[in-house]
């Protein structure tokens, strides 16, 4: 098959500069599409072509799905990049797309829907042999029932109750002691509250951290394992901050995870990038969900692996086979990305607004991804990730002081930005240590 | 009242006779500030006040021709008609078959609701339809053209 | 009504004739405006207002504290005396020696090539003179004090 | 031996930042100087203290020794970073500044002045073992001798009166049969010009390449070699475009080239960074001579190991035991450096002025090294260098189409550039196949 001469990037912002970029350096022409707040967007203007779509809510444009394919016709673009958001998982944006004619830069449209949905998610995850989160699989009547399942299990476990929600009827037990007081007392609370005493139980993960393993498959059968990042510093399930590799998971651990990944991805038959998330606690994992599509964070694997993420997408896409074995892959260094928002690093209310000065840091190990310049406006419409610090080091230690140094270098003046949040982050001891969870940005952000 | 309404409208005639040979200064400003190293340049000189600002300091960046230093209120063509702007992407079609006389013309008076062409999105045709009455005034847009949202096809007056 | 327009269209074409002369004038106030620390400079003069303002600090960046933001012609300190500068870097020495009086305060007549102290540059005693004649009003500099060249120490008129 | 507190860097523009940044991300506090043309440059505003030393002149700043040294004096700096030109390779600059009891980051004042001197450096190169252009080694009499000597050289052979200068009595052969007609003719030649026919005969490149390799040496006898890096593309001396690795070095000759110049530094005891300049031309590398400082185009080779040069320096400079063994050190990809000059690109006459706009490229595999912003002045003083653009790739394909990529997104606005050129030269087919030497670029240069 041969590579596409012309491709519908059918985003904003820095994904969208991101992907013109790797069409660029792969020869392929590329067309932009806009809503009419981003007309003098950075994208709009690095791209080939360019069109309008609509106004300014992602309604009206960039998830007016016959707005996108109708720009696709009237540029003859031959694929279509959907990036990360708007209509990057849409199962049914893939499967018009494909039918008009356009290569879907993603997966089939079949696998973004089984993903999609939590609960076939989970279902489908544990026919391709990923660890989920172990439990009772169906409600249990009676407290020693529920002791032997527990036990089956092992401690902590959590109790919830199967007519429940809301967190009625919903009981800890971390150690044996408290087991039998935690079922009574939930099955007693679900009785009183449902008028139904059954209850599921669930391994209970304390302090888990957030792991997920970037994986890049070709239509030929191949897989590629591009490595594990670490995601757990998160605010309202944000990710603000990604490292990999992730300094709680050890090599024996990493293999073992990678290789039941690939398995998984040979026996779904997966195409292109995906990331399967999982919890990680105490040197085991738990699939929560995959993502089929780019991810915001992929640049650090980038870094670390000389891997080009989105130049792989199209090539697969125009059916090419892999260029990286799975094994031929060595990662190097250490990588961390800082998403830097339009935001009040304090309150963390939205500032969109008028870029009146901006300077990228530079220099060894810095990469900037954005679609800021001086003179640019960050519409309130759209995600307030405006930039993306990526910084690349021989070592976890050198990569920090790094990207203090870059940080400290960055300038986007006209709105307010989450650098100092950032700078006060990389300064922790705890992060310094690599000592953190999913719950340990909440915290940190509470006591203050 | 009237007479100073008068007076305003006699000057603005002027200063549109005026505007060519002040257009000429101007741009003659607007030339020494772009290589100057200063973002503004304000002057006031017998009853005249200029003030040009070059565009956001900024990046500015690749293509995207700078916009002129802009100054003096230039006079649009409103009152003679309003552009009816595309309300959907795709390609143009005049008339609904290629043998077919186009829906409207230059001289067409159009009411609300009147079809004015088709946009032909995902293999689908739109019809699209004026939202205001009047006189077809400047036709914009050539048949099995591509257009984008929002882009001017009609004028109507 | 007729008098009144040759007025203006004469006023107008005199704008024009000056244009080459003005233009001059005007790169002079922009030299000197980006040369100073100033940020802004507005000049009212005989009818005329000029206003030019430098590009907003630019990269602006990190410590450095943008230069104040200037306004109209500041009459400068300067009937009232002149900085003699530092004519090169190191530590200043007030006097040649720790107990020995300095060589010059507020007051002392100065003669040309009459030493005002000392600055000591790797490891050597550099005594600074007068480049010309004149009262010590200020002394900016205290003993002991590292200095950068171009630093003013006193104040002499 | 412990990390200095702060280090003085005696230097401007791109270096010096480049500098400043290492020392931050090593937590060393930094000392700018600066003349009174660069008082907003960009170096002053990064560093952590600053020092007007001098009038714009570089003899009254940059290159003043006293001024310099009292400025390390009153700040209190400990060490001292020359960079590169001005005072890096100034024996009685770096002798001064130990002798005030300050650390001179480079090499021994005696081996900045071995490698100072043409000649001296040529015999050192010698004794140490390096390859050398072969020749008669001393002027030779009659035509037969000249015979025996030219054809122990091998052809082809550059004839050269012993008397001689100017290009008078030069003659080349480059084939046997025209040897003794140019020896002939070179001695009648001499006789004429300055009454003495004796010759010297040296071995005739006729395209060499100019490939050099980096060296970085610690005080305890440990020698690292960083690989190779091309700099054929040169204009009058003055290199624009760097690459490496080279794409005419192959493995063998490379294993074989380090491995003598690691023994050359062991033998020489040298210290802290340092680059080896051969011409390279039919396989085998001939010594031109040693840079005794940090390059250039170091980062190019920093792209494709991963190290940081610059910091290794200052911690060998600290007495720190090299980190890195030589073969420890595998180089990944491929990475070009641009130098941005401020010029015509066609008249190459200098274009100094201020920064009216300036975006730098951003995104996978680029990197900035640069002291422009948005409002920088460039004085007319100083080298015209004023930003290096930095690309890698996985392989020198990726490389070539992302650093045209990054070329065609760099804007600097209000003054010329030869970014222009630049564009020009990464679309050339004899580029492309990496088929160039030393002439290339003035022919390419004359021709169009």
């Amino acid at each position: 098959m041969k590579m596409f001469k012309k491709i519908l990037i059918a985003n904003r912002g820095e994904i969208a500069v991101r992907i013109i970029r790797a069409c660029r350096e792969l020869g392929v022409a590329t067309v932009a599409v806009h809503s009419t707040a981003d007309e003098h967007a950075m994208h709009v203007k690095l791209a080939d072509e360019s069109v309008c779509i609509g106004g300014p809510k992602p309604s009206e444009s960039y998830l007016n799905i016959p707005a996108v394919l109708a720009a696709a016709e009237v540029t003859a673009a031959e694929a279509i990049h959907p990036g990360y958001g708007f209509l990057a998982e849409n199962a049914k944006f893939a499967e018009i797309a494909e039918k008009l004619g356009f290569m879907f830069i993603g997966p089939t449209p079949e696998h973004i829907r089984t993903m999609g949905d939590k609960i076939t998610a989970l279902e489908t995850a544990r026919t391709l042999g990923l660890p989920t989160i172990p439990g009772s699989n169906g409600p249990i009547e009676g407290v020693d029932a529920a002791m032997v399942v527990a036990k089956h299990i092992g401690l902590p476990v959590i109790v919830k109750a199967a007519a429940g929600g809301g967190g009625r009827g919903m009981k800890v037990a971390l150690a044996e002691k408290d087991l039998r007081n935690a079922i009574e007392m939930a099955m007693s609370e679900a009785q009183a509250a449902f008028g139904d005493s059954r209850v599921y139980l669930e391994k209970y993960l304390q302090t888990p951290r957030h792991i997920e393993v970037q994986v890049l498959c070709d239509t030929h059968g191949q897989v590629s394992i591009l490595g594990e990042r670490d995601c757990s510093l998160q605010r309202r399930h944000q990710k603000i901050l990604e490292e990999t590799p992730s300094p709680a998971v050890n090599h024996a651990q990493r293999s073992k995870l990678f290789a039941t990944v690939a398995a998984a991805c040979r026996k779904l038959g997966y195409r292109g990038a995906g990331t399967f998330e999982f919890l990680y606690e105490n040197g085991e994992f738990y699939f929560i969900e995959m993502n089929t599509r780019l991810q915001v964070e992929h640049p650090i694997t980038e870094m670390v692996t000389g891997i080009d993420i989105v130049a792989e997408q199209i090539r697969v896409a125009a059916g090419e086979h892999l260029r990286y074995a799975h094994e031929s892959i060595m990662p190097r260094g250490h990588s961390i990305e800082c998403r830097i928002n339009a935001e009040d690093p304090e309150t963390f209310a939205p500032s969109p607004g008028m870029i009146t000065d901006y300077y990228a840091p530079g220099g060894l190990g810095v990469r900037v991804d954005s679609a800021l310049y001086s003179g640019a406006k960050v519409p309130p419409y759209y995600d307030a990730t405006v930039a993306k610090l990526i910084v690349h080091g021989a070592t976890r230690a050198e990569c920090i002081t790094r990207l203090d140094r870059a940080l400290r270098e960055f300038v986007v003046g006209g709105i307010k930005t989450n650098i100092p949040l950032h700078r006060r982050l990389v300064a922790e001891d705890w992060f310094k240590a690599g000592d953190y969870t999913i719950h340990t940005l909440e915290k940190y952000l509470n006591i203050k | 009242m009237a007479q100073k309404e008068l007076t305003k409208v006699n000057k603005s005639n002027h200063f549109q006779q005026d505007l060519n040979g002040f257009i000429e200064v101007l741009s003659q400003f607007e030339a020494w500030l772009m290589k100057s190293g200063l973002e503004e340049l304000e002057i006031t000189h017998e009853g005249r006040h200029i003030r040009l600002k070059k565009p956001g300091v900024g990046g500015v960046m690749m293509a995207a021709a700078p916009a002129p230093a802009g100054a003096a209120v230039v006079p649009q063509a409103a009152e003679v008609g309003e552009a009816f702007k595309a309300p959907l992407v795709g390609t143009f079609y005049a008339a609904n078959s290629p043998d077919a006389a186009p829906y409207v013309q230059v001289g067409t008076e159009v009411k609300v609701g009147q079809v004015l062409g088709i946009i032909e999105a995902m293999k689908t045709m739109n019809q699209i339809t004026a939202d205001r009455a009047g006189k077809v005034l400047k036709v914009l847009i050539q048949n099995g053209q591509p257009v984008e949202f929002g882009q001017p096809l009609f004028i109507i007056g």
